[in-house]
Formats: C-alpha cells, sequence, structure tokens
C-alpha cells in the first residue's frame, strides 16, 4: 500500500511567466484515494495539469511506476494507463453518450474489450446506458460528471485524476459521485488522486489527504484531522 | 410554374455542389479552426490534374479522378505540415495563417497558370446526356453532383459515425483540449481532416472540368461559397455545411424567380449577413467556441 | 527592401534620363502593351502578347521600321485593374520610354487615358470593347469594332430573319453592360420585343437559372451578349435545357468552341471579319501557327496588326521628318491619314472617334466550322 | 522619374489605408473586412460630386468624409451586437453588398464602366495632374493622415481602445462606454479611408468597381498583419513593402507568357516568409509607451493620493448601496434569488459561500453588467438598475473580476491610467481640439496612476507589461486598477485568492485603511482569514440566497454554515 505509482518531485509550473505551483512534492501510493484541498486559485489544477502533461513544467520532476515522465504527451500518458478527468465539461457535449463512452477507449488497441468494459461501466452508472443516445450536453450536470468519469475508466486506468468533481453539483450529487469513486477504488484498484473544495463529502471517502496553499503544500496526512474545522479555517 | 420547378431542381443540383465543397472546406475549418483559403487553388489543381489525365495522357475517367484526389490530397496534407503548423507551434496571433493561406492561394494560383497555361481545358473524350422529366431539364454531370454528395457525404458520416478516427474528428471539433485528455493525437487528426476536405473537392473539380471545363481562375468561387455555405449552416457542422450549402443554391436559384439576376452573387451574402446578424450561430451550428 | 527597391529604381532613372533628348533617331523603337497577363482573364493576356510578339518580330527581320528595331515591353494589368493599368502605364514611360502603348480592357483603359493625353503617348486597343472608351482622349485608337456595333448588327439580322422575341444574357461588366444599352432602344426601334434580359458575372460557372429563365420566356431567339469563353459555356448550358432557338452572338474563340463542344452547331455570330484568304492574313496565320502551334485567335490578329499600325504611324512621321517619335505626333499621324492595311483583309479606315471601321460579318457554325455567311451593314 | 513618383502617391494612399484600417484592428480589436468598401465609396462620392455637380477640392472630399464615417457608423452598429468571427463574416458580407450595389446601380455610379473624366485637383492655379504635382498633395494627406490617426491611437480614447481590445468587459468596468468607442473609431476609421479613396479618384480620374473588392481588403489587410498590429508605423512599413514588392519583382526578367505569374509566386512565397520569419509583424506593437513623462516621482504625492481616497462624507456607516429583491435567473437555473444586501460607508462587507452559491451573480447585478429579473438597487438612494456598466462605475460603483481581466498587452500604468475616471481625453475630439488641456490631464492622470501604483507597492513594475507580472502582482494591480476609478463603492471580486502570506499582508491593510478613508467596500472570498481580519459584517451566500448575516465571529462559529460552506 505504500509504494508510489505517481509521484510529484518539487514540481513547478505556471503560464507564462508566471508560477503557480511553487514546488510541490506529493506521491500517490497504489491503491489509494489521495485527497488535495485548497480553495479557489490555490494552484490545485495548474499542478495536476502539469502532472498529466497538459502543460510543461517548469521545473521539477514526475514520475510515474518509478519512470520519469516529466513533461510526457498526455496521448503517451493515457496509453501508459493514467486518465484525467478535468474541472467542468470533461466531456464532448455534441456526442451522444455512447460515442463518448466510445471515444474514451480511443488508445485502446483491442476495441474488442470495450464492449465488456462498457458493461462494467453501465454497471457503475446505470443511468449512463440509459441515456446512451442522448446527446451528452444534454444530459444534468450530473449525469455529464458520471459520464467524464466513465470515459477516464474505459481504457482501464492505473491512475485516476479528477479535479473538483464536485463543482457545480447538488450534494446529493456529490454524495452520489464521492461514492462511486471509492466504488472505482475498491472494485478496479484504481490509484485515485482527487482534488476538492467539498471537505465535508471528499474527506470520508479519502485514504490520505493533502491541502494546498498559494502553490505549496502546507499539511499532508491523514485526513481525519481535517474534519476539525478550526484546523481547516486555519489551513484555508 | 414550370419555371419555379425548374429553379427547384437547379437549387438541388447548385445546392449539392456547394454543399460537397461546404463539407470538404468546413471539416478542415471546424476540426483545426484554420480558414484555409488554399482550399480554392487545390481544387483547381484537382480539375488541371485530371484534366492532364484524361485528356493529355488518355487514362479512363476514373483513373483521372484517382490522380486529382492524389493531387489534392497531397497539398492539402502539405499545406497543413508545411505551412498552418509551424504557425500553430508558434502560437502565431490567429490572423497570421490566415495571411500565410492567401500567399499560399496566390502562389498555387499562379503556379497552375505558368505550367498548365492560359485558357480553358476541357475534356472532350466527355459527352454529358440530357434528361427530361416533364417540363424539367438536367443533365448526366448534374445527377453525378447530386449523386457524388449523397455518396461522399454519406460515406464521410458512416465515417465520423462509425470508425474510431472518425470519431475522433468529431471529438476534436468539440473540445480539443478534451481530446488530447482522452489520448488523441491531434496532429495526426489535424492532417487526416485535411486529406479527407481536400480529398472530398476533387469530384467536385472534376465534375466542374467535365461541365464547364477547368480554369485557373475556378478556385476562387469554390473556397468562396464553400465558405459561405459553412458560416450560414453553422461552424463545426457537417450536417450545417450541407444545409448551408443547399440553401445557398436555394436562394441563388429560387431567389431569381423574382429578383433580377445582376443580383444574384449579392443575394448569398444578403443570406449571410442576415443569418449572421439574426442567428449568429449558424442555421445548425453550436455557438462558437471560444 | 525599401531602399533596395529606390536604389535600384533610381539607377535605372539615371540610365534613362542620359537618352531623354531626342533630336536624332532612338536605338530602337520600344512598344509597350498592357495586357492581362495573370487574373482571371490572362488567356487574353497570352493571345494578344503572342500576337504582339510575332508582328515585332517579322518587322524586325525585314529591318525594322527604316533600319531601326522594335521592341515590346509587356506588363500585366491583373485582368482589368484600372490602377494596375496606370502602375503600368507610367513604368512604361519612365523606365521604357516608350510612346506608344497597346491597351486592353475597359477600366485600365479608361484610366490611362488621361495620362496619355497629359504625357502624349500614343495608345492602341484592340480588345476592350466598351462604349466608355470611346472619345475620352484623342490619342486613343481602337482597331475592333466596338461591342455595340457587333450587338446592333446582331439583332438587325435577327430583324432580317423575322424574330421579333428576344431574350438575351450578358456579362455584367462595362462590356456587357454597353452593348445592352446599345442594343436594346435600336431593338424596340426595330420592332423587336426583349422577353428576358439577364446578367452573369464574369467567369461564373452556374447560370442555370438565368438559362431557366430565358427559357420561361418562350423567345425567338437568344442573344449571347457574352465574351471567350463563356459563349461556349451559355449555348451549351442552353441546349442542355432544351432552348432549341436560334441563338446569336458576338463572339466566337477557340476556347468557346471548346467549351461548347457541338453544341455550337447553328451558332451565329458577328465579328470583325477576320478570314484568311488574303495573303497578309493567311501569311500570319501560317507563321502564327508555326511558332505556336495553335490557330491564331481574332484577339491575336487585332494586335499582331496593332504593331503594325504603329510601325506604319512611325514611317509617316518619320517621312514627315523633324522630332518625328512622339505618342501625340503619332496620334495626329493616324487622325490625318486614317487608311491603313487590315491583316483582316484591305484596310481599315479609322473614324473620328477613334474606332476602325472593319467589315463586320455574319458568320455561322456549320459541322464544326465556322462559316462565314455575308458582311453585314453598319449604319 | 514619374514612375518612382507615382509609386510614392500610391504608396501615400496605402499609408492611409493601412494606418486606419490598422485603428480598427490593431487597436480596437474590431476585425472588419469592409475597409475596401470604405475606400471605393469615398472615390465614388469624389468622382459622382466632382462629374456630375462639378464641385471644386476639397468639398467633394470632405463630403466623402461625412458620409462615409456615416457608412462606417452603420457597419459598426452590428459591431456592437456581433464580435470576433461573427464581425468578420458581416463586414465581408457588407463589403461584396457595397460592390455589387456600386456595379449595379448603373446610372449613379456607371456600372462596370466606371466614372471617367474626374479633374484634376487645382491648387494655387496649379493643376495637379502628374505624379510629380499630386505627390506633395498625397504626402501631405497621408501624413495629416497619419497624424489623426496617431493622436487617436495615442490619446487617453486610444488608450481605452485598447482596453477594449484586450477585454471589453474589463475596460467597462473601468467606465468606458464601449459603443461610444466603437462607433467613433469605425467613423474615423471609414473617414480616413475615404480621405483616400477621394484622393484616388482625382489622381487617376477614373473610378471602377474593380479596385474596391474584397481582394482590396485583403491586400491592406496584409500590410497591416506584415507591418505588426497595434503599430502604426508597422502600418507604414507593411503600406510601403506590399506596394513596392512587387514593383522590386519587376526587375526580374523572365518569359513574358509566365513572367507575371511567376512574379506573383514569388510574391505570394515572400509574404509567407515574412510571416514565418516574424509573426508578429515587422514591426510589433511596442513593449510599452511612457505616458507623457511618467513617474515623476515626488512632487504632488500627498496631493494626489488624499484625492484618491477622498470619499465624500466619512466612515459613518451610513447605507450607500443597496441590493432589495435581486432576483436572477438564467435559462431553468436560478442563480440568485431573493437577495438582499446593504453597504455601508466606511465598512467592509463582505460575501462568502461555497462555489456556485450566486456571488459573483450578486456582483454581476450591482454593477449592471447582468440585468435582474426583478429587484431594486439603490445608489445612495438613487435607483441604479437598468444603467450601463460604465454609467454605474462612472456614479460611484466599482467592481474587479475573479479571473482578474488585467490588459495583459498594456503596461502597468496604463492599466491603472485607464481606469481613472473624468478623462477629458476620453472624448476623442479633445485629443484634437484641446490637446494642451488633455495632455495636462494626461501628465496629471499619470502622476495619480503612479500614486495609486505606490499605494499597493507596484511604483518599480510601472512600465512592464501586466502579462509579465507574477500573480501576485497581478492581484495588487487588479486593487491598483479598481482604486484608480475613484469610485466610492469597491466591489473586490476575491481580491486575495492564491496569494501567499506575505502578499495578504501587503494587501490587507490597503483595503482596511480605503474603508476608514471612507469608502464602501464590498469583498468576496474564500479566505477565512482574510474575512475575520477585514470585514465588519459578512453575508454568507448559499444557492442564491442570504443564509446569514453577521459578524465575521458569528458566521464561523456557527457549526451549520461551516458544514455548507466547505461541502
Amino acid at each position: 500500500m505504500s509504494t508510489a505509482i505517481l509521484e510529484a518531485r518539487d514540481l513547478c509550473a505556471g503560464y507564462g511567466k508566471k508560477q503557480i505551483v511553487n514546488g510541490v512534492s506529493l506521491s500517490l501510493n497504489t491503491g489509494e484515494v489521495l485527497l488535495i484541498l485548497g480553495h479557489n486559485g490555490a494552484g490545485k489544477t495548474t499542478f495536476v495539469r502539469a502532472l498529466f502533461g497538459l502543460m510543461t513544467p517548469m521545473a521539477g520532476q514526475v514520475l510515474y511506476e518509478g519512470k520519469e515522465i516529466t513533461g510526457r504527451k498526455p496521448a503517451a500518458n493515457v496509453a501508459d494507463g493514467i486518465a484525467f478527468v478535468p474541472q467542468g465539461h470533461g466531456i464532448f457535449r455534441s456526442l451522444s453518450v455512447h460515442d463518448n463512452l466510445e471515444l474514451g477507449g480511443f488508445v485502446e488497441p483491442d476495441k474488442s474489450v470495450l464492449p465488456q468494459r462498457l458493461e462494467q461501466i453501465n454497471g457503475l452508472f446505470p443511468i449512463l446506458k440509459e441515456r446512451a443516445s442522448q446527446t451528452a450536453g444534454t444530459l444534468s450536470g450530473g449525469q455529464q460528471q458520471m459520464l467524464a468519469i466513465g470515459m477516464a475508466l474505459m481504457h482501464e486506468p492505473r491512475v485516476l485524476i479528477l479535479d473538483e468533481p464536485s463543482i457545480g453539483l447538488a450534494p446529493n450529487l456529490v454524495e452520489r459521485v464521492m461514492s462511486s469513486i471509492t466504488e472505482i477504488n475498491q472494485r478496479f484498484g484504481t490509484s485515485i488522486l482527487i482534488i476538492e473544495q467539498n471537505v465535508p463529502l471528499s474527506l470520508p471517502i479519502a485514504h490520505r489527504a493533502a491541502v494546498i496553499k498559494t502553490g505549496e503544500v502546507v499539511y499532508e496526512g491523514a485526513p481525519e484531522p481535517l474534519q476539525d474545522h478550526v484546523k481547516l479555517m486555519q489551513l484555508f | 410554374m414550370d419555371l419555379a420547378l425548374q429553379l427547384l431542381v437547379n437549387g438541388v443540383i447548385t445546392g449539392s455542389h456547394y454543399a460537397l465543397l461546404g463539407v470538404g472546406f468546413g471539416i478542415i475549418f471546424a476540426t483545426t479552426r484554420i480558414v484555409h483559403f488554399a482550399y480554392g487553388p487545390i481544387f483547381t489543381v484537382a480539375a488541371y490534374m485530371a484534366w492532364y489525365s484524361a485528356a493529355m495522357l488518355g487514362l479512363p475517367i476514373p483513373v483521372a479522378l484517382l490522380i486529382a484526389i492524389l493531387a489534392a490530397v497531397l497539398l492539402g496534407v502539405g499545406s497543413y505540415v508545411l505551412l498552418y503548423e509551424p504557425f500553430e507551434k508558434r502560437q502565431a496571433p490567429h490572423l497570421v495563417p490566415l495571411i500565410a493561406s492567401l500567399g499560399l492561394y496566390i502562389v498555387l494560383e499562379n503556379l497552375v497558370g505558368i505550367i498548365f497555361g492560359s485558357g480553358v481545358r476541357v475534356v472532350r473524350e466527355f459527352t454529358n446526356g440530357i434528361h427530361f422529366m416533364g417540363p424539367v431539364f438536367f443533365t448526366t454531370i448534374h445527377i453525378w453532383q447530386v449523386v457524388v454528395l449523397v455518396v461522399l457525404g454519406g460515406a464521410l458520416a458512416v465515417f465520423l459515425r462509425w470508425t474510431s478516427y472518425g470519431k475522433a474528428v468529431l471529438a476534436m471539433t468539440d473540445n480539443p483540449e478534451m481530446a488530447r485528455i482522452i489520448g488523441i493525437d491531434t496532429r495526426k487528426v489535424a492532417i487526416l481532416v485535411f486529406a479527407i476536405g481536400s480529398a472530398i473537392s476533387a469530384p467536385s473539380a472534376v465534375l466542374i472540368l467535365l461541365k464547364d471545363g477547368a480554369t485557373t481562375h475556378m478556385g476562387f468561387l469554390a473556397v468562396f461559397m464553400a465558405f459561405v455555405a459553412v458560416i450560414v449552416g453553422g461552424i463545426g457542422s457537417i450536417k450545417g455545411a450541407v444545409i448551408g450549402g443547399f440553401a445557398l443554391g436555394m436562394v441563388e436559384s429560387l431567389g431569381m424567380l423574382r429578383i433580377p439576376t445582376e443580383w444574384q452573387s449579392s443575394i448569398a451574402f444578403m443570406l449571410l449577413f442576415l443569418v449572421v446578424l439574426l442567428r449568429p450561430q449558424g442555421l445548425f451550428g453550436a455557438a462558437m467556441r471560444r | 527592401m525599401r531602399r533596395e527597391l529606390l536604389g535600384l529604381a533610381a539607377a535605372s532613372l539615371v540610365a534613362f534620363a542620359a537618352a531623354d533628348s531626342r533630336a536624332e533617331d532612338p536605338e530602337k523603337f520600344t512598344i509597350g502593351a498592357i495586357l492581362a497577363m495573370s487574373g482571371s482573364g490572362d488567356w487574353y493576356g497570352k493571345v494578344m502578347s503572342a500576337g504582339i510578339e510575332l508582328a515585332v518580330e517579322e518587322i524586325n527581320a525585314e529591318g525594322g521600321i527604316d533600319g531601326i528595331p522594335l521592341e515590346a515591353v509587356f506588363e500585366d494589368h491583373k485582368s482589368g485593374i484600372a490602377r494596375e493599368g496606370v502602375n503600368a502605364i507610367n513604368r512604361l514611360i519612365n523606365m521604357h520610354d516608350v510612346q506608344a502603348v497597346f491597351s486592353s480592357f475597359s477600366p485600365p483603359t479608361i484610366a490611362i487615358a488621361p495620362i496619355a493625353d497629359e504625357q502624349g503617348i500614343l495608345v492602341v486597343n484592340g480588345g476592350g470593347v466598351s462604349t466608355a472608351m470611346v472619345g475620352i482622349s484623342d490619342n486613343l485608337f481602337h482597331n475592333r469594332s466596338l461591342a455595340s456595333d457587333l450587338g446592333r448588327a446582331a439583332v438587325a439580322f435577327a430583324d432580317e430573319e423575322g424574330w421579333s422575341r428576344m431574350a438575351q444574357i450578358a456579362w455584367r461588366t462595362d462590356a456587357g453592360e454597353s452593348i445592352i444599352s446599345e442594343v436594346e432602344p435600336y431593338w424596340e426601334e426595330l420592332g423587336g420585343e426583349v422577353v428576358a434580359t439577364e446578367w452573369m458575372d464574369q467567369g461564373a460557372t452556374n447560370i442555370d437559372t438565368q438559362i431557366a429563365k430565358m427559357r420561361t420566356a418562350n423567345p425567338d431567339f437568344l442573344a449571347l451578349w457574352l465574351f471567350s469563353p463563356d459563349p461556349g459555356m451559355a449555348m451549351r448550358r442552353a441546349r442542355e435545357f432544351g432552348i432549341d432557338v436560334p441563338v446569336v452572338g458576338v463572339e466566337y474563340t477557340a476556347d468557346v468552341a471548346e467549351i461548347g463542344g457541338d453544341h455550337m452547331e447553328g451558332y451565329y455570330y458577328t465579328s470583325d471579319y477576320f478570314t484568311p484568304t488574303d495573303d497578309w492574313s493567311q501569311r500570319f496565320q501560317e507563321a502564327y501557327r508555326e511558332r505556336y502551334g495553335e490557330d491564331p485567335e481574332f484577339y491575336a490578329a487585332n494586335y499582331y496588326e496593332g504593331v503594325y499600325l504603329i510601325a506604319e504611324a512611325i514611317r509617316r512621321a518619320r517621312a514627315e521628318g523633324g522630332d518625328y517619335y512622339d505618342g501625340a505626333n503619332l496620334a495626329r499621324i493616324i487622325r490625318e491619314q486614317p487608311t491603313y492595311p487590315s491583316v483582316y483583309g484591305g484596310e481599315m479606315t479609322f473614324q473620328d472617334n477613334g474606332v476602325a471601321q472593319k467589315r463586320v460579318a455574319l458568320f455561322q457554325i456549320q459541322d464544326g466550322e465556322s462559316e462565314f455567311q455575308r458582311y453585314l451593314d453598319l449604319e | 522619374m514619374e514612375y518612382i513618383l507615382h509609386i510614392l502617391v500610391m504608396a501615400s494612399l496605402y499609408v492611409i489605408l493601412a494606418t486606419s484600417f490598422n485603428l480598427l484592428i490593431g487597436f480596437a480589436g474590431l476585425f472588419a473586412l469592409s475597409h475596401a468598401a470604405f475606400y471605393g465609396l469615398g472615390a465614388y462620392v469624389t468622382a459622382i460630386l466632382t462629374t456630375s455637380l462639378g464641385m471644386p477640392f476639397p468639398i467633394p472630399l470632405i463630403a466623402g468624409v461625412a458620409f462615409v464615417a456615416a457608412v462606417g457608423v452603420l457597419v459598426a452598429l452590428p459591431a456592437i451586437r456581433v464580435s470576433g468571427e461573427y464581425l468578420v463574416i458581416i463586414s465581408l458580407a457588407l463589403q461584396i453588398i457595397v460592390v455589387e450595389v456600386i456595379l449595379n446601380w448603373r446610372g449613379l455610379t456607371g456600372g462596370g464602366d466606371g466614372i471617367a473624366g474626374i479633374p484634376n485637383i487645382t491648387i494655387f492655379g496649379g493643376r495637379l495632374s502628374s505624379p510629380g504635382t499630386f505627390l506633395p498633395l498625397a504626402v501631405a494627406f497621408a501624413a495629416g493622415c497619419f497624424w489623426i490617426a496617431w493622436r487617436l491611437a495615442h490619446s487617453p480614447f486610444g488608450r481605452a481602445l485598447r482596453a477594449m481590445r484586450e477585454n471589453a468587459s474589463a475596460a467597462q468596468a473601468c467606465g468606458k462606454d464601449l459603443v461610444y468607442m466603437k462607433l467613433t473609431v469605425f467613423a474615423f476609421a471609414a473617414g480616413l479611408a475615404s480621405i483616400a479613396g477621394g484622393l484616388y479618384a482625382h489622381y487617376f480620374n477614373y473610378v471602377g468597381p474593380d479596385g474596391f473588392t474584397i481582394d482590396e481588403t485583403i491586400y491592406i489587410l496584409a500590410m497591416v498583419i506584415l507591418g505588426g498590429t497595434g503599430n502604426l508605423w508597422g502600418s507604414v512599413v507593411g503600406a510601403l513593402v506590399l506596394v513596392g514588392l512587387p514593383e522590386a519583382l519587376k526587375f526580374i526578367n523572365m518569359p513574358v507568357d509566365i513572367a507575371d505569374k511567376a512574379r506573383l509566386v514569388i510574391y505570394g512565397a515572400l509574404l509567407i516568409l515574412i510571416l514565418r520569419i516574424r509573426p508578429e509583424g515587422i514591426l510589433p506593437e511596442p513593449q510599452s509607451r511612457s505616458v507623457t513623462a511618467t513617474a515623476t516621482a515626488g512632487g504632488s504625492q500627498g496631493k494626489a493620493q488624499e484625492t484618491l481616497l477622498k470619499a465624500e462624507g466619512s466612515a459613518d456607516a451610513q447605507p450607500i448601496l443597496e441590493g432589495r429583491g435581486l432576483h436572477k435567473s438564467f435559462g431553468g437555473i436560478t442563480a440568485v434569488s431573493g437577495f438582499d444586501i446593504v453597504m455601508r460607508r466606511g465598512q467592509v462587507t463582505g460575501l462568502i459561500g461555497p462555489n456556485g452559491a450566486g456571488k459573483t451573480t450578486a456582483f454581476n447585478l450591482l454593477t449592471g453588467f447582468l440585468k435582474p429579473d426583478e429587484g431594486e438597487i439603490r445608489y445612495k438612494d438613487k435607483s441604479i438598475a437598468g444603467l450601463k456598466p460604465h454609467q454605474i462605475v462612472g456614479a460611484g460603483v466599482a467592481r474587479s473580476f475573479q479571473d482578474l481581466r488585467l490588459f495583459t498587452k498594456m503596461t502597468v500604468l496604463e492599466n491603472v491610467v485607464v481606469a481613472l475616471p473624468r478623462q477629458s481625453g476620453d472624448n476623442v475630439f479633445k485629443a484634437y481640439f484641446a490637446p494642451r488641456q488633455v495632455a495636462r490631464e494626461e501628465r496629471e492622470n499619470a502622476e495619480r496612476a503612479m500614486e495609486v501604483l505606490r499605494f499597493v507597492g507596484l511604483e518599480d513594475k510601472a512600465d512592464e507589461r501586466a502579462e509579465n507580472l507574477s500573480y501576485a502582482e497581478e492581484k495588487l494591480l487588479v486593487v491598483a486598477r479598481l482604486l484608480a476609478t475613484g469610485a466610492e463603492v469597491l466591489l473586490f471580486d476575491e481580491p486575495l485568492s492564491g496569494l501567499d502570506g506575505n502578499a495578504l499582508q501587503e494587501i490587507f491593510p490597503v483595503i482596511r485603511r480605503l474603508a476608514e478613508e471612507g469608502k464602501t467596500i464590498c469583498i468576496i472570498e474564500h479566505n477565512l482569514d482574510v474575512i475575520k481580519t477585514l470585514c465588519d459584517t459578512v453575508y454568507f451566500l448559499d444557492e442564491g440566497h442570504t443564509m446569514a448575516v453577521g459578524s465575521p465571529d458569528e458566521l464561523m462559529n456557527d457549526p451549520e454554515l461551516a458544514e455548507r460552506y466547505f461541502k
């Protein structure tokens, strides 16, 4: 449970001349759910985008299963078993739900395994099966989020990175999404890195938690202490 | 009444031609956001290659068509790899590739003039049949123009709908960043759409060659009408480009029932003007991407 | 870039400035030609320049004009852009010290006319057909019939045939417009009726609507006020759409024949009568064919003839003596001695308005060949 | 020699066209591809008035400017509605329609034949009939038009244009009237192009539709892009290069039948090559512009600060801005409903709540960026609901944006100067007719802006482009820009998020002091430390309405709210 599958070492990243992530070192261990908290503008999203290869880090390293993948293109990372669910519209709005899911398995060389995975995902989110032929953009926010997660699972990733899956969702839907994340973690053994602002609903599903503030890690460790609001307020 | 019927049929035929051009231009535009003006002279090159193969080398017209397609694809892909991609990599301001595209337009059009000479090029071996349906007349080429749209449009729809690279094209049109996130190599897709879009222009060009002959200047109308069809139909929608093309063809034909024909070329732009003002996303387009 | 350009230009200016004062014979006579060397009308540029080059070579082979060789310099007006025409004539005057210039297309011709007046340059147009060019400069001459005259001749013929319902289609250009504005009143005067007037853009590929409307108007004949290669397309389209009434036009070229194909059968057209029967015209045709591998176009003949016209004018001026080589002087000669040999056979005579009176004839396409019918009276 | 002079005349005309087009494209960011239509209309007005009515120069030219400027305003009307690619298309359509109308309105325009016989200009009895005699006039006009364009571009109005180009809503939030700006810049660009057209008509003695087609617009566009957008000298260079290049290519000798096409091939290839080497243009937009004698350190420091911070009255906790019963929904989704808020003079009001609670929507409603479906907004007991954003800023309520919306290509100082209120130079005519007043104000404004920058601690970065700032510096600049508006009520949307402790310590006292000086402050913030330290009253929003109001301590000790907050 303690070997790092994905690791950031002194990662720095930003846009143009602006550095937003200032030397973050964090590792995601095999099989765990790691929660990263932080308020708006703390640099969480920039951190995971640099991790996933959507932007080139300014400094530092990214290691995946022990080998360095810093600055590698997303296509290669996806093929290697890392999946990313971006914030907001992580779907193709003009395509059907079914097409979205199928595109999730784009890098899979053997397409014959896809129907079976589709079944698994439909098992996880039955609503997606019901809405298979509906245009994704017309789904409700929660359904869109489930679809986005479903897409990411289509190539059976070993690491799943989720950027604020709860954003814009009603509380009951957030719970639903969180419980499915736990389910993914347990059923498929996927290691999960999740970024969140919704502390009460995301903390319970985390094995470990970290808080990022102004581009730096200010807390890393067990999630439980963060349940104390006073402590949390200090960190935020 | 007969006139209206005839103009309706003309509208369908012309509309098919514009629609096909719109689809070819539109798939490039929607996927890569490049305003590929050089689509025009590439269309011209395709017609001239077909003419050279058929009239000068005496090859059968289907072979000439294949050669035309090959030439169009080579030029289309070449213009992406050698011209547009370097600008994309340097993140040049978005008007710069547009001006570069115009530069390429000038280069290609005049090269055609230099290599093939001026004047009209006709394939004499081809005879155009005439058909009557009640009071309505049309020719074999007219039928082909509609057939080619149906076949190629259909084939493209099947490709986009049922193949994984087809869906990758749709994905990139919808959301390029998300396409990268799920592991699509967006460069490959861009090359692919340049190949497809250029290939689609070639049969159109060959039909115009057989119908009216080829001139070095023929690409201008092709790219212009394609552009208008795409905007009217809505950027990012293949279906929109088809509808846009038909709308254009219909307005150009049926609109002339009452309006004097001296306004024929303005009417397309009146339509464009109104569509953009009243429904900026085009008749069928989703809201334009930021 | 700019500095280099200016440097280059300045250097050449110094060279030319030296040759400016001319009390004696020039080393050579340079004739400028402002033609459609690029753009949608580049076919015209090609055949016109071919005619000029051939004539220049022939004259030089004969020892030039009294031993002084001719030279032609070609400029491009990009298929009818007025501004380009003005650029070109300025360059010709300053860089090449020309006194005589060929032009084509109406807008550039109209635009260079004031410069020709100002600078005293002879301008010969053998291609542009708009009536708007007539009388705008004393130095401007046309050795081709104006389109409106050809159009009048065409409808006069139609009237003789007893047709009364005319459906016409015209280029939406100066040329097409000038025919319609001249012909329509004339036709109505003759007692005819215009049942449809349609317009098309030069080089448009889709004229199905226009043809359909003309068909519906149920005419006795179609009139094509179009120029190469569009009469071919219009004729083809008309026949394809089942219009089987007679068709008259004002132009027939190899390109028209190429596009029209078999559909051209029966097409009547009026034209300056260029037919290689005469000695000179036959020699011209053979020389042209030998050099370019194809039959000369009517436009090639006009500009070929134009070179001889200018050469003859220079000879006449030289015979008068004095500082003879001057565009305005050459223009005066042509006005005062207006008759010149024509490659069309016989002679042509420039009228007061600068337009050469040539024989206009009616032709019909029969068995794929253009057959001379008869001369038409242009009163 | 005449030939070179002629080329220079042409270059002069294109300098006018390219610089005026650059005003639209480079400065205002309005991609309206109808410039050749303006040019052509100007030429036709001159042609018609001189040939039909025999009017002498310069009356037709002036009439042309007036008429074409009016047409420019008409084109600008859709530009108010649509922008970006849509404007490109709609203006393209207009360009083509104008040429078609010229072609088809034969009675007036001569159709395809055009209009010939336009008289030469006669000045002091001399007829300007040759390139040599015309050139001084052309150069004088080019210089004059360049000066007009330059004045406009480098006036406060031009600065506001660039701000609009960088970010339209932020320009509004700085009190700029976008409608006025768009109409004005279109009128100027069109009017200047019309001058080139009038000169064209007199020079060529002929106008025809062929010279004013879409090809011509693209030719002028190429000059602007090649020369460099946002740089007027670039347009001059672009015009000279593209006029000169084809002429230079004439010196390459080639066989007659292909020569001109081959030259065009080389021309196209060179165009591509130059763009490849310099994608930003030959002369890119300057890195920084000094706003007159900037950074005149010291001097009237105290005074400026005083005026800057001064608010009417003192920190007396009078209600200044009130929103009552505000409601807004988008489609079926209710963003804000039944929202009440009162902001008091000298107090800092906090707005907290989870993501999506409607905080930013509330700001948008209060500042006129959104129209409320229901409810009332009163500022000093006057209703301001229904006013445009720039009017509300003018009245005294200004806001910042969560995503900053800085004018990234402008300098730090310019970002601040542009937001200063009541600049007479925002009225473009003052730039021409009251240059002294504008220049004096500019100096004062530069000083005031420096004062603001000193206040937030950015004075060292005054001449830096905003895009080169660090994140913290950007945030400070946002504060500075908001301060510069001089508004009494300042609404800060997350001014501090993403800042580390040190930076926070710099901004805290700034905001606090503003309140003490009598400003009315409202702040959206996630950082609870900030809320606790700064705010007098806190509104807790969730699902579009106020869940609780109270002091920071009261709210933070409420477990239910904490639960909601971290959801």
